[in-house]
């Protein structure tokens, strides 16, 4: 159950699929979060992408996401899929879907889970870029972490 | 033994994505000392590490037949 | 073009197609609000629905709420495609689309469109309980209009 | 002569979701004390109107060739 709702993969991730691992009679609510690959960043031209990830455990910090917001959000359900390896300008990275009996949970539990993802789940992004490539890293701005790991909330 | 994993801009600096240790018991903290050392990374200020999958802490101990982890900065979604 | 990005169908929606409106090389993020017909509300069980729309002019209004995004969240991009007719549970009765660079915006844009459809655009839902049927109106329990009319931001 | 279009309940209330009439110049609300006194529809104080698809205050002037809906709290989404 958990392998399939929250997935790594190097393949074109299908949103149909997501927004069916959440459907529920009783969840009148489905948020979908789609992240592309965007070609311009602050007046900087993006050619291409490349994502890496530390698989397994990336899969288990999703899975841990996934239970931040089953505590949070009663009733909710979630799944993400995030791609990795090469990705071309308006190429999917991530989706997330979230169903709930209740809109308001469905957009905050959606929003929370990008935002943890981009805090604990180890994947990196290389922009390649007109002029160069660039690893990606503290999009948070978090430059350290004082309590030396991100926070995991349990 | 120990495995190191690394990943992003230090697997390129390492030049080396995997790497096999030999080493005796040891800090979290002390161990990304010596790697630092050995194969001038940068930045390791703002690596996490995790052990065996999970986030460990700077005076967490590395053990024998662990799988150890050098994680910067993420950049997913 | 509004035409398109602003609908009402008495077909099933199709996901991809909302978010294929929406998408562009310089909006990095898609949200999707996908609003499904619920089996159980409060204990009630639902058998089927009927939503019925004065068509012209909840497509007006519809467009009127993309206006309104686009004044709010500047470079955003909204479609939104309501269904009318017979739905059976789990049916998809709105799907809202908004893209924009940031996500954010598109998380606020689409639940701020949401909460604009319950208030201004003519659609009505009549829900088929397993002891009788209702026409349901006021959900947002506003029991009158002060000012004599829904508020139209504009 | 006018067109008034009812939906939801009040349709079902009237009979008919759609009336012609022949109307002298009025107001919304009278429009809607007469509508609600000939077909005893119940409501009317939570109804708004729509004038030519769009909405109007009770004091907007309704005239010939105008097509007049009767909004009942709505509940899509």
């Amino acid at each position: 159950m958990t392998e399939e709702l929250f997935q790594i993969t190097d393949k074109p991730i299908q949103l149909e699929q997501l927004v069916a691992k959440v459907e529920r009679p009783e969840a009148g609510a489905i948020t979908t979060f789609i992240g592309t690959v965007r070609e311009w960043t602050k007046g900087k031209r993006t050619i291409y992408l490349e994502y890496q990830a530390y698989k397994p455990m990336a899969v288990k910090m999703l899975a841990t996401i996934g239970e931040e917001i089953e505590a949070k959000w009663p009733n909710t359900q979630v799944a993400i899929t995030h791609r990795i390896g090469h990705l071309e300008i308006s190429d999917i990275a991530v989706i997330i879907a979230v169903s709930s009996p209740h809109r308001k949970a469905a957009y905050q539990a959606n929003e929370y889970a990008i935002e943890r993802i981009k805090e604990i789940v180890p994947i990196w992004k290389k922009e390649n870029w007109e002029d160069g490539e660039t690893w990606i890293g503290d999009q948070l701005e978090q430059v350290s972490y004082p309590e030396g790991k991100p926070q995991i909330k349990e | 033994m120990i495995t190191v994993l690394l990943f992003a801009q230090l697997q390129e600096e390492a030049g080396n994505g995997r790497l096999e240790l030999e080493l005796v018991d040891t800090t979290v903290k002390e161990l990304k000392e010596t790697l630092q050392r050995e194969y001038n990374l940068t930045k390791m200020d703002q690596v996490m590490v995790a052990i065996n999958e999970e986030y460990a802490l700077p005076d967490d101990r590395v053990k024998d037949g662990d799988i150890v982890a050098l994680i910067p900065p993420v950049s997913g979604g």
